[in-house]
């Protein structure tokens, strides 16, 4: 049996069918879910996917949050399973209280569509279990509101649990202010819940996923996911 | 019944109307009585030069609209061509100029909004964006706070809905210094059977208005956009709109699950004019009548008058006629989508546009008066004496320069500069499409499920424009043609924005004449439908007009997505060749109206380049062929700063050096600037290309066989960019020139910092 | 403090009606969203300072197209 | 009003700033940027009226991570 996404819609998405790609290129299937249905639809993994939930207003994922799909989604993290947030999704998952932190206002102040390279700090999430710890990942990242700030005890907190999943780095994987693209602390680029079955992540693997488009590196974690996923006993 | 009757209007409102004299005695002699106050300002808006195109209307007539792929030409929301299969692209690009002007981050993104509208209105997903957008000298920090704010705008809007922007044109010049130029152009598809049109039938079927509620903004936008800016009209501005690109997305999403459905007979976006024009037009089209129930309209605002109602230009609204008993269904699909919608009329038999409110009738015109009355105008032309200017010898100037500090001040230049500041705030990836996006010579998108590609680019006049409208027009259209060639794909179809001062000025009627002549002649001679288009006019500020500014979007095929080219060199070694003749113009070189002679002398003045088109499309003919069969490593077109600039650009966005000898040896007694003009010269019909060297013999034979110039001029490599015996450029200092054009002048200390 | 004028349209304000009325605060008329600036100004008596500000709302804080501003003096002691 | 913490860099404040600097207002010390929200609340007394909307701020206008909030309730003649 095919492993099962789900990909949120809420009003204002837009990477929804984005992402329903890349999960069909990596060989599983993508259903919908609709923000105002409660209902998973058997869904093995939520992808939170990116857009303007909401239009942003307010805050990036602030009213997205009170939709109630996100308490489905909620559960189904309490329960251990996957959770995907992308971009606007991450944001929705601060927002929610499902992950630390929070996702500001670019330093530069402007919106930023540009490719990014990622270094993977931790395997130990099924989203990553397929890299190495170090590999550098070539995926673009395309927000205003990315830049990743916590309190200096919540930062010490994922740094010590290992909770920190990418940062944005040169391509031979060092860090640097220039490879940073929105000013997030510490080059923060995607974070894990304690469990490590929840990853929001600001920049989009789903459009990594074809060589044609620029770079297959995202490709690997729907790829490790699937892997994870089809490895539990049934 | 009609209360008394209306008291003839004064001169004083007729001027807020900007109704002529002779327009209000036309309009009684149809009507055959004084409208009232409703009336004629439904009248005032649809007879605005904005919605009728009354000046000219009479020339756009020349332009060929025919073609074997045209499913829909001018007079829908948007041209529409055939892709084969059942796939259609819908396409138009539109100007938001005055707007823009006034509040550049709203003016530009809402121009954007009314773009998307106009696609998705026709059925099609928009799948893409273009903008061209025009300001005065960046020196000018209100200059530079007007461009970087539209381009907040632009990408905002885009950004926010998720449709990618895949390219532009960016041009700064003190002549926009007061009026700049916002075009926005909008890509779409759609299946054969979910094309939609603009047309109302079916007496007693519902009249649907959907989306924003509706507003006291942009009352009048519409005369509003047809008289020229002045310190006047900035007083009587209306309202600006704020733009909900959230509120947009969930109506393109609603009325694309709707398009299709057996029981949506029309649907129609909002523009200028708002519930006015979108509903007069719609059931013009269909040679019905319409009621309009104003008191059903929802409003944003209290005491709002039947006036008001029917001229707001709100935003994110649509209308659509819907099979009578289906009414509810549709409110329902809207509502899932969050989205409030009204009963708001009904078609009638009686070709009238008539406005209840409570019951009662407040206006009622036919719609034969309100939509195609308005007589047209044919405005007084006459061309300016400019003969000492076209006359003039451009190379016998003294250079201020040395070659080398001229090509770098170009590459410094923000025209021939990387506009890359500009696109990376825009998203040009959402969709999971773009192949190739902004910074090349084209964007290419590939099309699900087949091996063909879109590919689309925007392009202006040359600036010899304001010499030579006609020649510079037919220019443009050849550039754009260059730009598809380059990655390998064919034209289908043009979309033009003509932007221009007040036609009532004879010069400027002049050009606006010779501009769409040679807009007509150019799409002829290339075989290319033009099949839709905006008109703007007015671009003026105390007196003075723009430059004439056509601004052209051309969509093309790319049969072989797989043999997609870029316009960076790829590889040490490979051999550089100049592919059209290797000079042009009576002297061999032509720098007038150049980029060069814009820098160096701040002037605009000699012949225009010179234009040959049958041999344009033998040459892009070529390129494409020898494209599609896998013969060249790279293809750029010499364009903007001539073949110095093209071969740095080469080398720029491939990484890699190259030396070339220049294309032609030195005359005898050369004027002082020959070696400018034969670097920096803007003349027209060239492309640079580079090739594998054991492909050379194939790419010779397939340009003789095209009857096409081609001549080897160097090779790839190193970290140089050379024209031998007259000037070289170290690569990394032409990166960091090119590269920081528009952002040292924008933001110098944060450029340093980063 | 910033805000739209009142006849122009405020999308952002709509959304945050629509979700505190959905969260339950039925009793939340309209919602309108604006910006709060503060600013530090160094040492000036009240009235000139007053002058001052008025100037820089017009000439930067505020886009008077579509925003109108007011604002507050607080005295701040030195530490 | 919601402005971010004082803690949180604030970059828009930042570009004010200096933006009223080069413009020729040396006086001003520090520009922060927050949001103003303006809410009609319809008909209770003041006192619940303030625990209603503190809740509001709480649940939805204020994210606690990065901002702080303080509100004023003026009443308002109903016509
Ligand atoms: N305003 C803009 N928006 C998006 N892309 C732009 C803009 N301005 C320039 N570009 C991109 O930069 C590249 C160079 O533009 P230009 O020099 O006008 O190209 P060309 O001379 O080939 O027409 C193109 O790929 C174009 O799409
Ligand atoms: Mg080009």
């Amino acid at each position: 049996m095919s492993v099962r996404f789900g990909i949120a819609v809420f009003p204002g998405t837009w990477s929804d069918r984005d992402c329903a790609h890349a999960v069909e290129l990596a060989g599983a299937e993508a259903v919908p879910l609709w923000h105002a249905d409660r209902d998973l639809k058997g869904s093995d993994v939520v992808i939170l996917p990116g857009g303007f939930a909401y239009g942003d207003y307010l805050r990036a994922g602030a009213i997205a949050r009170f939709a109630p799909l996100m308490e489905a989604v909620q559960e189904h993290a309490q329960a251990g399973g996957l959770v995907l947030g992308i971009c606007n999704g991450f944001q929705v998952l601060c927002e929610a209280g499902m992950l630390p932190g929070a996702l500001l206002r670019n330093a530069s102040l402007q919106f930023r569509c540009q490719p990014a390279c990622l270094r993977v700090e931790t395997t130990q999430t099924p989203f990553l279990s397929g890299c190495q710890k170090g590999q550098v990942l070539q995926v673009p990242v395309s927000h205003g509101e990315g830049r990743f700030y916590a309190d200096r005890e919540t930062l010490a907190q994922l740094n010590a649990q290992g909770r920190v999943a990418l940062r944005y780095c040169e391509a031979d994987g060092a860090l640097s202010w220039e490879a940073n693209p929105n000013g997030s602390l510490e080059n923060i680029a995607g974070i894990l819940n304690e469990r490590g079955n929840v990853l929001g992540m600001m920049p989009h693997p789903e459009r990594a996923c074809e060589l044609l488009l620029g770079s297959d590196d995202g490709m690997q974690l729907f790829q490790s996911a699937i892997q994870h996923l089809a490895a539990l006993p049934a | 019944m009609r209360a008394a009757p209306a008291s003839p209007p004064t001169p004083a409102e007729l001027r807020e109307l900007a109704l002529t004299e002779l327009e209000y005695q036309a309009l009684m002699e149809q009507l055959g009585r004084v409208p009232n106050r409703l009336e004629l300002g439904m009248l005032g808006a649809l007879w605005s030069e904005h919605c009728s195109y009354k000046t000219s209307k009479a020339l756009l007539r020349q332009l060929p609209s025919a073609g074997e792929r045209v499913v829909q030409g001018p007079g829908e929301n948007a041209g529409v061509v055939d892709l084969g299969d059942d796939l259609l692209c819908c396409f138009k690009i539109e100007s938001h100029n005055h707007p823009s002007a006034i509040e550049p981050v709203q003016g530009a993104a809402t121009g954007v909004g009314g773009i998307l509208r106009d696609v998705f209105a026709m059925g099609a997903r928009p799948v893409a964006l273009l903008d061209g957008i025009r300001f005065g000298d960046l020196d000018d920090p209100r200059q530079r706070h007007r461009f970087a704010r539209v381009v907040e705008g632009i990408g905002w809007y885009g950004n926010c809905i998720g449709v990618p922007t895949v390219g532009g044109e960016t041009y700064f010049d003190d002549a926009y210094q007061h009026n700049c130029l916002v075009n926005a152009m909008c890509v779409g598809l759609a299946r054969r059977d979910q094309l939609v049109r603009a047309r109302a039938s079916g007496p007693g079927n519902p009249l649907l208005l959907v989306g924003a509620d509706t507003g006291r903004d942009g009352i009048h936008g519409a005369t509003f956009a047809s008289v020229q800016l002045d310190e006047a009209a900035e007083g009587r501005r209306p309202a600006v709109q704020v733009g909900n690109p959230f509120l947009e997305k969930c109506l393109l999403e609603a009325c694309l699950e709707l398009t299709g459905d057996p029981d949506l007979i029309g649907l129609q976006d909002c523009g200028a004019a708002g519930l006015t024009s979108s509903c007069a037009e719609m059931a013009h089209r269909g040679g019905v009548g319409l009621e309009i129930a104003v008191d059903q309209v929802s409003r944003r605002e209290q005491g709002m008058t039947p006036y008001e109602v029917m001229l707001s230009e709100s935003q994110e609204r649509m209308v659509l006629v819907v099979q009578r008993g289906s009414e509810d269904r549709f409110r329902a699909a809207f509502q899932r989508w969050g989205l409030h919608s009204d009963v708001v009329g009904r078609v009638i038999e009686e070709p009238l546009f008539r406005i209840v409110e409570n019951g009662e009738e407040v206006a009622s015109v036919p719609l034969q008066v309100l939509v195609s009355g308005f007589p047209e105008r044919h405005p007084e032309s006459r061309a300016p004496d400019i003969r000492s200017l076209l006359s003039a010898d451009p190379l016998e100037r003294t250079p201020p320069w040395s070659l080398e500090e001229a090509w770098l001040r170009l590459l410094a230049s923000p025209n021939c500069g990387d506009s890359h500041w500009v696109w990376r705030q825009y998203d040009h990836q959402v969709g999971d499409d773009t192949v190739l996006g902004p910074g090349g010579d084209a964007a290419v998108l590939r099309l699900r499920g087949r091996g063909d590609a879109l590919a689309l680019t925007v392009d202006s006049a040359h600036r010899s424009a304001s010499l030579n409208p006609r020649r510079a027009t037919a220019i443009a259209v050849a550039e754009a043609v260059r730009n598809l060639a380059c990655v390998g794909a064919e034209p289908l179809g043009i979309t033009n924005c003509l932007n221009f001062g007040d036609p009532d000025r004879p010069e400027i009627m002049w050009q606006l004449e010779e501009a769409v002549a040679g807009l007509a002649e150019a799409a002829l001679a290339m075989g290319i439908p033009v099949v839709s288009g905006n008109v703007s006019l007015y671009n003026q500020f105390d007196g003075q007009g723009i430059p004439p500014t056509p601004t052209l979007g051309l969509v093309g095929l790319l049969p072989d997505l797989s043999r997609r080219l870029g316009a960076g060199f790829t590889r040490a070694g490979d051999l550089v060749a100049l592919v059209g003749p290797a000079g042009a113009g009576i002297s061999g070189v032509e720098l007038g109206g150049s980029e060069y002679q814009r820098l160096a002398h701040g002037v605009l003045e000699g012949p225009a380049p010179e234009l040959d088109l049958p041999a344009e499309a033998r040459s892009a003919a070529a390129i494409r062929a020898a494209i599609n069969r896998g013969l060249l490593s790279s293809a750029h077109d010499c364009s903007l700063g001539g073949l110095a600039v093209t071969l740095a650009e080469s080398a720029l966005l491939g990484g890699i050096g190259a030396r070339i000898k220049p294309p032609l040896g030195l005359p005898d007694r050369p004027p002082p600037s020959w070696h400018f003009g034969l670097l920096f010269g803007e003349s027209q019909g060239r492309y640079l290309v580079s090739l594998e060297p054991s492909q050379l013999e194939a790419v010779r034979a397939l340009f003789v066989e095209h009857g096409t110039p081609f001549s080897t001029l160097g090779q790839v490599g190193g970290s140089v960019i050379a024209i031998e015996g007259l000037a070289e450029v170290g690569l990394e200092v032409a990166r960091s020139t090119w590269a920081g054009a528009i952002p040292e002048r924008l933001e110098p200390a944060r450029a340093a910092r980063s | 403090m910033v805000s739209l004028k009142e006849v122009v349209n405020d999308p952002q304000g709509l959304v945050v009606t629509d979700a505190l009325h959905s969260l339950g605060y039925p009793e939340v008329g309209a919602a309108r969203v604006g910006k709060f600036i503060s600013l530090e100004v160094a040492g000036q008596d009240l009235e000139s300072a007053r002058e001052r500000v008025d100037e820089m709302c017009r000439r930067l804080l505020c886009n008077g197209v579509i925003e109108d501003y007011r604002f507050e003096l607080r005295p701040v002691a030195v530490a």
